[in-house]
């Protein structure tokens, strides 16, 4: 039994693989990549204690070290540096590749497997870091195969024809919007408009006003839950058009929702979880409910990628006989191919360190509430070659 | 009407005055000459309480201002014309007149004041819609008095009021302080043009280093090696 | 598109910017500071709306008001009133550090997620629709800006405490010589800038209901470079200033061919930069007002 | 006379940055690197301090040359191997080329310093507000066309791969080679003149001193200490983001050059040191820390609670700046026993007092619309 | 508003000219017209012969075109010798040379125990002093002066009479000298221009000057000088 066994975690191999499991967390407590990093930690904690509760990895124990970046890159990196000197045997990063990049950046040159909770973009591996970034991966949905079950979800509405809104200030909506302009294509849609705005820019209005001015069956808009979503859909409903909205993870949560009920209105969003209580897995409301009672509430559904992440470490591990070598788990990591997690089948491949092949939550907010409403999936991703 | 006893004003650890003493009496006119640096200036400030005071007394009829806020001393009928003017060079002229009147204690007469300075100093009629810092140097001058003097004061003090005036304007300056030392107006008057003042003030101090080295009488006026010597240091 | 609807939505764009700028170069006009801390005045604003977001709407407004005059009173009491004699980098920097210390405490507050704060948001819905589309809050907006520039103006111009504020501006202690009660004075201003700050965030969570840390800040610092184009010496000026940039954010981001766009704020800047050189004094001040030396 | 006792103005801030150094190289991994950041800000500072200090013009923009400097050093130092792969619409001749770490700086440097000279031409000719509100639009237009043209560089991306070769000695040399550079400036003819109308355009002019020209100087070579600083600042990280060098760490050097007091280069060195520290140590606070017998543990967040308040304290206590911007002169002799950190000797600490109480004081005379009054 | 019209005034090299008039007779605003501070609507402006109307400040101050200020204009946060020091420098001076020049012109007008006050705290006259000091650092050919004995005292007076003479004698500068002291106006002009409204109302010697009645009625007054 590994549970009273507080061993010393040094540095070597041996050592290391008698005493617990270090995960070493260089997360964001701070600012804004809070909101996603804690409820991802807090989930991937609640399983880890299970796990531990139930005899550990072989034994050992599942410990997280965390530490706070703040979003200061000097500080992501020396927080990641002092981790892997303690002897770290896994880095979890904050759930935005470009904030993540100097800790990722110690992870990988460390020979550390690394990984993210949250990363919603394709970068998460050698796109971004050459052959060493064969070491990291994010169990985040990458955004081409969101685009593609946006598409998916539209189609099987019967939406024939669609208004595309793109934030271009980063890469996951713009992939995400790209992903599903093709898909939905393929799929016999049309596309009706295709805006852009790049947060802050203070053209949102426009964007509104011509978005107002072309019929469509739907609006799809890729975008990120700061000041300019929620300006463009009271301005849509202002304008007294009805028309359904649709958009990825990345405007889940109901916090950003006007509260005028005929505003927030007819929207869909696709999610890894329902945080509204109706999700269709139990493991998932018990995730929740246990959060809940930690006082690390959830806001969107992205937090369950963190328990997720935790099961596909420990599923690597396991299938490595224990050890923790970096390499060797990545190459398991790449090789998952529908692994059963909390928050469904994910899938990795050479090209995408980043998962997909999840099946999504369909959730629709009618008059200012939201409920699940069903379950989409992209079949294949989108791939943009 | 002003009581300045054992004053002491230092500038970080720079004393600028030290231990002055000088009574002005009411309706008097009080001269204060001396060297560049004597700490004039600085006694007027300290008596309008923009200077702070390290020790020693200030009494205005009778009750002491130290410590006292600089608005409320001008409010209650001190009025200053600092060195360098300080009028207001984005606001008008006329307002700048205005804000005279902010530490006037009654608002009767104020029609009446504006007709006597601008009779006073035509300038500050003439040009009322332009900005302040627009006028010449001694236009500016012009209006500071005439602002100071819009205010009404019981005790006026006056930092080299004279600088930058022409001659003429000089002496029609110094008549009409004559005239409102008359009409029981204290006055205070600090200045560089030492014969002058002399001749105008029932007494004038000479300061020194932050000292009253002596005090002469309209009867010195005339006597230029007496008032050369209590420039320079001589006790008289 | 029509050019007509790009030229209204730069008006109501503008009409943002307008509005901010009236406050930030009331601020400047009395105390000769740039405030960047104005921005969190409107912030907290916001919150205050959000919060009290299920009270009935005047309630929730005259709440806001309450909380922004109290924030803007505090901030010059404790510490505004201590910066009036020093070089204006410090007072500049002073500011960015009180904006700083607050978006600290909306931050640990509320989170970086933000809260929803459509108090009044009936007035999103369009005035006029069809071939154009001009919506209630514009209007609105415009009308807002221009009485509370018309009141300043009347204020700062009209009044003897409006002439006082203005001595006390450029000269502090020879107002006090004059007997002007600066301090009292100066916080007046403060309390004014309040009000106004309390308007803005009401009108402007109409159209961004999401009031998050950052809230306040983005808008000032493009209203505040506005304002020092259009002219930072009279009101008038300023606010005109806060609106043109506004106004051409918004026509130059239509006239930029979308694949361009995300270029926009280096094609803003750009004018910009080519109007300072041209009219160091500003835009619209009077010709010869130009190059008065500040800051 | 005023020669030596100038040389010796140089010994405290040289000193305090050994110091730093040498301290930060002892220490653990993740503490080196904490330290690194210090020294590579105090090189910003300095940069800042180099133009504004002495022109006391403020500019919002050094910051772009910081970018320009990192996102330059850090793109030429990515092996061009991988540069296709990672960074795919380069223009060829920057993916083709390549240089060492070392030879990098230079580039950083230059560019910095070339990128300010041909901003200046025209901006130096702005005064006061117009030139703040100028120079942050450079500061604006540099991070857009940084963060959105990726024929130059990763474009909103994060630019990875960066060689990680700069630890505390090598941020110390360069925190040194610039307080040099700024230290050698302010002496020199163009330093002094600059000094002096920072003081009073109308009268410098009336002397010969031709202000544009001064300013154009001092902006250039803080655009090239600011360029090296960004190149110190890549090859720390070893990677590099817009976000990293725009309006945050623009407020943040400020700040740390008028807290420090932006007349001297001993405040800039100052501020920008204590600045730093005080950051580190609460948010070690925040993680709970022993202070002596106290225990200080603050929530999450509140670190930059109590820096913003602490700065703004700073500055309402004490406006001229913790020096008030003035050098501090060690005598060489003396020196035993003493820290470089410590206080000024008593009459340059008597005089910087502030003397609130100085009304109508000389000096403090209003503007005039006038140019001459 | 015209400030001045038809104004023709010239100074040759070794002359001391005085420049009387009332306030406001636009005497500082030909300063500033001279020596670039203003630009004139029409007529020009010549420095040995060169026109000059159209150059900058700078230009006229580096060749040899020094004024002292009415009012301020010191470089505050500088000690007193640093304001002369760098005065020398704009000029050109090597910054030893600088050094020294600045401590002799300090000494000679009595600051010499000020040299290392900041100018800020400076009294009102010494202020005074310090801008000739610092103009005269520039090695003028040609000095204009705005007002140099406003806030002296009156026993200082001879003193700076002596500085303007040897301005014109050892350094055979001309110099133009506004004051509203008649005394050192008298004693130190060769020649003294009288200026009213905008206009040249008189010109002549001090005695001419003194004698003339439409300058009494115009500037004089009637008895205290
Ligand atoms: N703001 C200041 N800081 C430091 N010292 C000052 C300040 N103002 C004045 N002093 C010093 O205080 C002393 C007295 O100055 P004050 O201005 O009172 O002299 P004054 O008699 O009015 O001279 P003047 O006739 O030249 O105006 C001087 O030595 C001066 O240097
Ligand atoms: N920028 C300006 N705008 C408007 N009027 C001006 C301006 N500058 C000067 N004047 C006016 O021009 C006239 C001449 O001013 P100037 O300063 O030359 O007079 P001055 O002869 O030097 O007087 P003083 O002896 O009072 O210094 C004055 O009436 C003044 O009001
Ligand atoms: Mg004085
Ligand atoms: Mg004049």
């Amino acid at each position: 039994g590994g549970d009273d066994d507080d061993g010393d975690s040094g540095d070597t191999t041996a050592a290391a693989e008698e005493g617990p499991i270090t995960i070493g967390a260089a997360v964001d407590q701070t600012d804004l990549m809070q909101f996603f990093d804690g409820p991802a930690l807090a989930a991937a904690q609640i399983e880890a204690e299970q796990i531990n509760a139930e005899g550990g990895v072989d034994g050992r124990d599942i410990e997280f070290e965390v530490e706070d970046t703040r979003l200061e890159p000097a500080r992501t990196k020396s927080v990641a540096e002092d981790m892997i000197a303690g002897g770290a045997d896994v880095l979890w990063v904050t759930c935005d590749v470009d904030w993540a990049t100097p800790s990722i950046q110690e992870g990988i040159n460390a020979g550390v497997l690394t990984v993210a909770p949250c990363i919603g973009t394709d970068q998460m591996g050698p796109k971004r870091f050459g052959d060493a970034g064969q070491l990291a991966y994010s169990f985040g949905n990458v955004a081409q195969d969101e685009g593609a079950a946006l598409a998916e979800l539209a189609s099987d509405k019967g939406w024939k024809s669609a208004n595309v809104v793109t934030d271009e200030s980063i890469a996951y909506t713009q992939n995400a919007c790209q992903a599903f302009k093709l898909r939905f294509e393929e799929l016999g849609g049309e596309i009706a408009s295709d805006e852009t705005f790049t947060e802050g820019d203070g053209t949102i209005n426009s964007v509104v006003n011509r978005v107002n001015g072309s019929d469509a069956d739907m609006i799809a808009i890729c975008a990120t839950t700061q000041e300019d979503l929620p300006a463009f859909v009271s301005g849509v409903r202002g304008g007294g058009n009805e028309t359904p909205i649709a958009g990825p993870w990345s405007i889940d949560g109901a916090f950003w929702l006007p509260k005028d009920p005929q505003v927030s209105n007819n929207i869909y969003v696709i999610t890894y979880a329902s945080i509204y209580g109706d999700d269709p897995n139990p493991d998932v409301r018990k995730l929740i409910a246990e959060m809940k009672k930690q006082g690390a509430e959830p806001a969107t559904g992205g937090f369950v990628t963190g328990a997720a992440a935790l099961q596909g470490i420990v599923e690597a591990i396991e299938e490595n006989g224990g050890s923790t070598d970096g390499e060797a788990l990545a190459s398991t990591v790449e090789g998952f191919d529908g692994l059963d997690t909390i928050s469904g089948s994910v899938s990795f491949s050479p090209d995408f360190h980043t998962a997909f092949g999840r099946e999504y939550r369909v959730i629709e907010i009618k008059n200012g509430e939201p409920r699940f409403t069903g379950l989409i999936k992209a079949g294949e991703p989108v791939s943009f070659d | 009407m002003l009581e300045i006893r054992d004053l002491e004003v230092r500038y970080g650890a720079v004393p600028a005055v030290r231990g002055l003493t000088i009574e002005v009496n009411e309706g008097e006119i009080v001269g204060l000459i001396g060297p560049n640096g004597a700490g004039k200036s600085t006694t007027l400030l300290a008596v309008m309480g923009a200077a702070r005071v390290r020790r020693g007394e200030i009494r205005v009829r009778g009750s002491s201002i130290v410590g006292a806020r600089t608005e409320d001393i001008a409010r209650s009928g001190v009025s200053l014309v600092p060195e360098g003017r300080h009028i207001f060079p984005h606001l008008t002229v006329d307002e700048n007149l205005r804000l005279g009147l902010v530490g006037r204690r009654d608002r009767d007469g104020v029609r009446a004041g504006l007709d006597w300075v601008h009779g006073l100093f035509p300038v500050v009629g003439e040009f009322r819609h332009r900005p302040a810092g627009a006028l010449s140097g001694g236009q500016q001058q012009q209006l500071a008095i005439a602002r100071s003097l819009l205010a009404d004061p019981e005790l006026l003090l006056l930092d080299e009021p004279s600088l930058g005036l022409a001659p003429s304007i000089v002496g029609d300056l110094w008549d009409t302080l004559g005239e409102i030392g008359q009409r029981g107006v204290t006055i205070l008057l600090v200045e560089q043009r030492a014969q002058i003042t002399i001749e105008l003030a029932a007494r004038t101090y000479v300061m020194h280093n932050g000292e009253i080295r002596t005090s002469l009488t309209p009867a010195d006026a005339g006597d230029t090696d007496r008032i050369a010597a209590a420039y320079f240091g001589a006790k008289a | 598109m029509n050019v007509l609807q790009t030229l209204i939505d730069g008006v109501a764009l503008g009409a943002v910017y307008a509005l901010v700028a009236v406050g930030l170069a009331l601020i400047f006009g009395v105390m000769r500071l740039i405030n960047f801390a104005h921005g969190e005045l409107i912030t907290a604003g916001g919150y205050t709306l959000a919060l009290a977001s299920a009270w009935p709407k005047a309630a929730a407004i005259a709440l806001t008001v309450v909380v922004c005059v109290v924030l803007a009173w505090a901030m010059e009491r404790i510490a505004f009133r201590r910066l009036r004699n020093v070089a204006p980098a410090t007072t500049l920097v002073a500011t960015f550090a009180v904006a700083f210390t607050l978006q600290a405490v909306w931050l640990i507050a509320f989170g970086p997620q933000g809260e929803s704060a459509d108090v009044l948001s009936g007035l999103n819905q369009t005035a006029v629709s069809g071939e154009l589309s001009i919506r209630w809050i514009t209007i609105v907006m415009l009308i807002t800006g221009g009485l509370l520039l018309a009141g300043t103006i009347l204020l700062l111009n009209r009044t003897t405490i409006g002439l006082q504020m203005r001595a006390a501006a450029t000269d502090f202690r020879a107002a006090r010589l004059l007997g002007v009660r600066a301090d009292t004075v100066i916080s007046v201003a403060f309390v004014i800038a309040g009000v106004m700050a309390a308007a803005v965030a009401v009108l402007l969570t109409v159209q961004r209901p999401l009031v998050t840390p950052t809230f306040g800040l983005q808008v000032t610092i493009l209203a505040l470079v506005g304002v020092v184009v259009g002219g930072m010496d009279r009101l008038w000026t300023a606010t005109l200033g806060g609106f043109a940039i506004g106004f051409a954010t918004s026509v130059l981001g239509e006239a930029l061919p979308s694949d361009q766009r995300v270029f926009l704020p280096s094609a803003v800047f750009l004018l910009v930069i080519v109007v300072l050189l041209l009219r160091p004094g500003g835009l619209f001040a009077p010709r010869g007002a130009g190059g008065v030396e500040r800051v | 006379m005023t020669r030596r006792r100038g040389l010796t103005q140089f010994v405290a801030p040289a000193l305090l940055l050994i110091a730093v150094g040498i301290v930060g190289g002892l220490t653990s991994a993740g503490t080196q690197e904490d330290i690194t950041s210090v020294l590579i800000s105090a090189t910003m500072v300095i940069a800042l301090y180099v133009f504004i200090g002495n022109s006391g013009v403020i500019s919002f923009g050094q910051i772009s040359f910081v970018a320009l400097g990192a996102f330059a050093a850090g793109l030429m130092t990515i092996p061009s191997a991988v540069k296709p792969t990672v960074l795919p619409n380069l223009f060829p001749f920057l993916a083709d080329h390549s240089v060492g770490s070392f030879e990098s700086l230079f580039l950083a440097a230059g560019l910095g310093a070339l990128f300010a000279f041909l901003a200046g031409v025209p901006l130096m000719r702005l005064s006061g507000l117009a030139a703040g509100i100028a120079t942050f639009a450079v500061l604006e237009i540099t991070h857009n066309v940084l963060r959105f043209w990726d024929k130059i560089g990763p474009g909103a991306q994060t630019l990875a791969l960066v060689p990680e070769d700069v630890g505390p000695y090598e941020a110390m040399l360069g925190a040194l080679f610039a307080a040099t550079v700024a230290f050698l400036y302010q002496r020199s003819r163009s330093g002094r003149l600059l000094r002096a109308a920072r003081e009073d355009p109308a009268a410098a002019q009336a002397v010969g001193v031709n202000i544009h020209r001064h300013r154009l100087v001092a902006f250039t070579i803080s655009g090239a200490l600011a360029g090296l600083a960004g190149g110190l600042l890549v090859h720390q990280i070893g990677s590099i983001t817009t976000e990293q060098v725009y309006l945050e760490l623009t407020f943040l050097t400020l700040a740390m050059l008028v807290v420090g007091g932006m007349g001297s280069l001993w405040g800039a060195v100052v501020g920008a040191v204590l600045v730093s520290f005080l950051d580190i140590f609460l948010v070690d606070a925040e993680g709970g820390v022993g202070v002596g017998p106290l225990d200080v543990d603050l929530p999450s967040g509140a670190s930059l609670v109590i820096l913003g308040a602490l700065m703004a304290s700073m500055l309402i206590f004490r406006p001229a700046g913790i020096t008030g911007g003035r050098e501090l002169t060690l005598r060489l002799p003396r020196l035993g026993g003493r820290g470089p950190g410590e206080q000024p000797d008593e009459r340059e600490a008597a005089a910087d007092q502030p003397q609130p109480e100085q009304a109508l004081a000389p000096g403090t005379r209003s503007e005039t619309p006038r140019s001459e009054t | 508003m015209q400030a001045l019209e038809g104004v023709s005034l010239r100074v040759d090299r070794s002359e001391v000219v005085g420049l009387i008039g009332p306030n406001g007779a636009g005497k500082t605003t030909l300063v500033n017209l001279i020596t670039g501070f203003d630009v004139p609507d029409s007529g020009r402006i010549e420095l040995d012969g060169r026109e000059i109307t159209a150059w900058s400040a700078v230009r006229r101050a580096s060749s040899g075109l020094a004024r002292t200020f009415q009012h301020g204009h010191l470089f505050a946060g500088l000690s007193a010798i640093e304001n002369v020091e760098v005065a020398a420098l704009g000029v050109g001076a090597r910054s030893s040379h600088a050094h020294m020049r600045a401590r002799e012109l300090l000494e000679m007008l009595g600051l010499g125990d000020r040299a290392d006050h900041d100018a800020s705290m400076l009294p009102h006259g010494d202020e005074s002093k310090l801008g000739v000091a610092r103009a005269l650092a520039t090695d003028p050919r040609y000095l204009l002066m705005d007002e140099p004995a406003a806030g002296l005292s009156e026993p200082e007076l001879p003193a700076l009479v002596n500085v303007i003479r040897s301005v014109r004698d050892q350094h055979r500068a001309g110099v133009l000298l506004i004051d509203h002291n008649v005394t050192v106006i008298m004693e130190a002009c060769d020649r003294v221009v009288v200026l009213d409204g905008g206009r040249v109302l008189s010109e002549g010697t001090p005695e001419e000057i003194r004698a003339n009645p439409r300058v009494a009625a115009a500037y004089l007054g009637t008895v205290r000088a």
